[in-house]
């Protein structure tokens, strides 16, 4: 019940999910696809949660060390389109302070430091 | 019966989702107490019971006039709440894990926890609205 | 909260069914304790409440190792259980009402009443098969 | 979630019933049917409960009530097409006992009585 899929636009690599992040289900394909993005080099990494429709506190967690693991790489993570579901649970946790959050595609491209 | 595997997590998900609706909550009510129920079954089966297929998960809905009380009881050795870090301190805001009971309490209108002699007991509570 | 209106006859029994999967229960053995579930909040809605809305029905699941209980409780007058008629006696067959206990039964492994000072509670458990 | 609908086969009215047969829902639409078809003057009446998922003991009571007013009518109501749900159900109250059940069609329409 989760789908990811990475397109590359302008330098910038959006990972567009659907479906659950949480325990057992999404929680562990983000990891990997994090780690497989980040061992071919790809460090500009925009995550689009458009399509996600839960996120437990599993996946947030995911979330939170995908944006370290980007991070400690030198690279940047950042999030685009938050459901009003995923938006509430970022506030809540103070996440929301932590991640650079887009509506917009083209704008949040355009905000990664250019390579 | 609620073996200790993940599985049983969506389970009791669905189960408290399911309850909800019938109790007359809406459909962001049912989604959060859906959510608590999911972190707090999680936490039964994977810190308290340890994964161990032996031992079981107690799973208690009722539905009052007043809302929806939820107890979820497992069989592992509790541990002592008072030392549950603050997940929104500076300090913590990076850590991977350590939201679930939070977004639990945040999402009910009660939340307790109490040490029994084999296991921990979390009663939540939801009120209705009026 | 249940008022005593029919539609939550739809919404207990549909909570019902769902815990039933939770708890492990087969298709068949879920439709069985829903349709219970079904019968036993009719007539609390019904008999109990006698469709005041001011009335409410309290619905109890409980998911243990063991199997489920269900507890229903209205807030009626309660009943003489000793002289339920028996709907298989000859001259029972062809009545219009008078098989919902009955079929309730027949679905769970036990099944209990109990008037309590304002009201009937109905306790029904379903054990695990191993 | 109830569908009822009735057609005439060799002097037979076949009432073809979908869906649910329980209180408030296809309880009531059983019960104004068969008035309905009374009134009409039909009662060679065989009731086809195959696409039936599910009926309670209000469904059950209908049923029943169905069959004694057809019967004081001077005819013959007759069950076609049970699914193991409703059979179970029958077998369990003992009301298979009082109705004439037919798997098949051809046959259940043959044995009610000529005009
Ligand atoms: N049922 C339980 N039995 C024993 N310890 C528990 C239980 N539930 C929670 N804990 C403890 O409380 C901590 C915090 O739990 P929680 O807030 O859900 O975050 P997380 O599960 O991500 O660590 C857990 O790491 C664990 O040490
Ligand atoms: N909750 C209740 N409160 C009071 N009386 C009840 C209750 N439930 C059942 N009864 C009594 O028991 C009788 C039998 O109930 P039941 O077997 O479900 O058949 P039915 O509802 O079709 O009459 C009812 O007619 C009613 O008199």
């Amino acid at each position: 019940m989760i789908k990811m899929t990475s397109r590359r636009v302008d330098g910038v690599t959006i990972l567009d999910i659907g479906g659950r992040i949480t325990l057992g289900e999404g929680s562990t394909q983000l990891r990997d696809s994090i780690r497989q993005l980040l061992a071919a080099g790809e460090k500009r990494i925009l995550v689009n949660l458009g399509e996600v429709s839960y996120i437990d506190s599993s996946g947030l967690g995911e979330l939170v060390s995908a944006f370290t693991a980007v991070r400690a790489e030198g690279g940047e993570l950042k999030l685009l389109n938050l459901t009003r579901k995923v938006h509430d649970l970022l506030q809540i946790t103070k996440l929301y302070t932590v991640f650079d959050v887009h509506d917009d595609e083209t704008s949040a491209i355009a905000s990664f430091a250019a390579a | 019966m609620l073996e200790s595997r993940i599985e049983n997590v969506d389970r009791a998900e669905a189960a408290a989702e399911e309850v909800a609706r019938a109790a007359g909550f809406d459909v962001d009510e049912q989604h959060h107490i859906a959510m608590a129920v999911r972190e707090i079954t999680v936490n039964a089966i994977t810190h308290g019971n340890q994964l161990d297929a032996a031992k079981k998960v107690h799973l208690d809905f009722s539905i009052s006039p007043a809302g929806l009380i939820i107890e979820v009881r497992d069989e592992g050795r509790g541990f002592d709440a008072s030392k549950l870090p603050d997940p929104l301190a500076p300090d913590n805001l990076l850590r991977q894990s350590g939201r679930g009971i939070f977004l639990a309490r945040a999402f009910m209108d009660e939340l307790d926890l109490k040490n029994l002699r084999h296991g921990l007991e979390v009663r939540m509570a939801k009120r209705k609205r009026r």
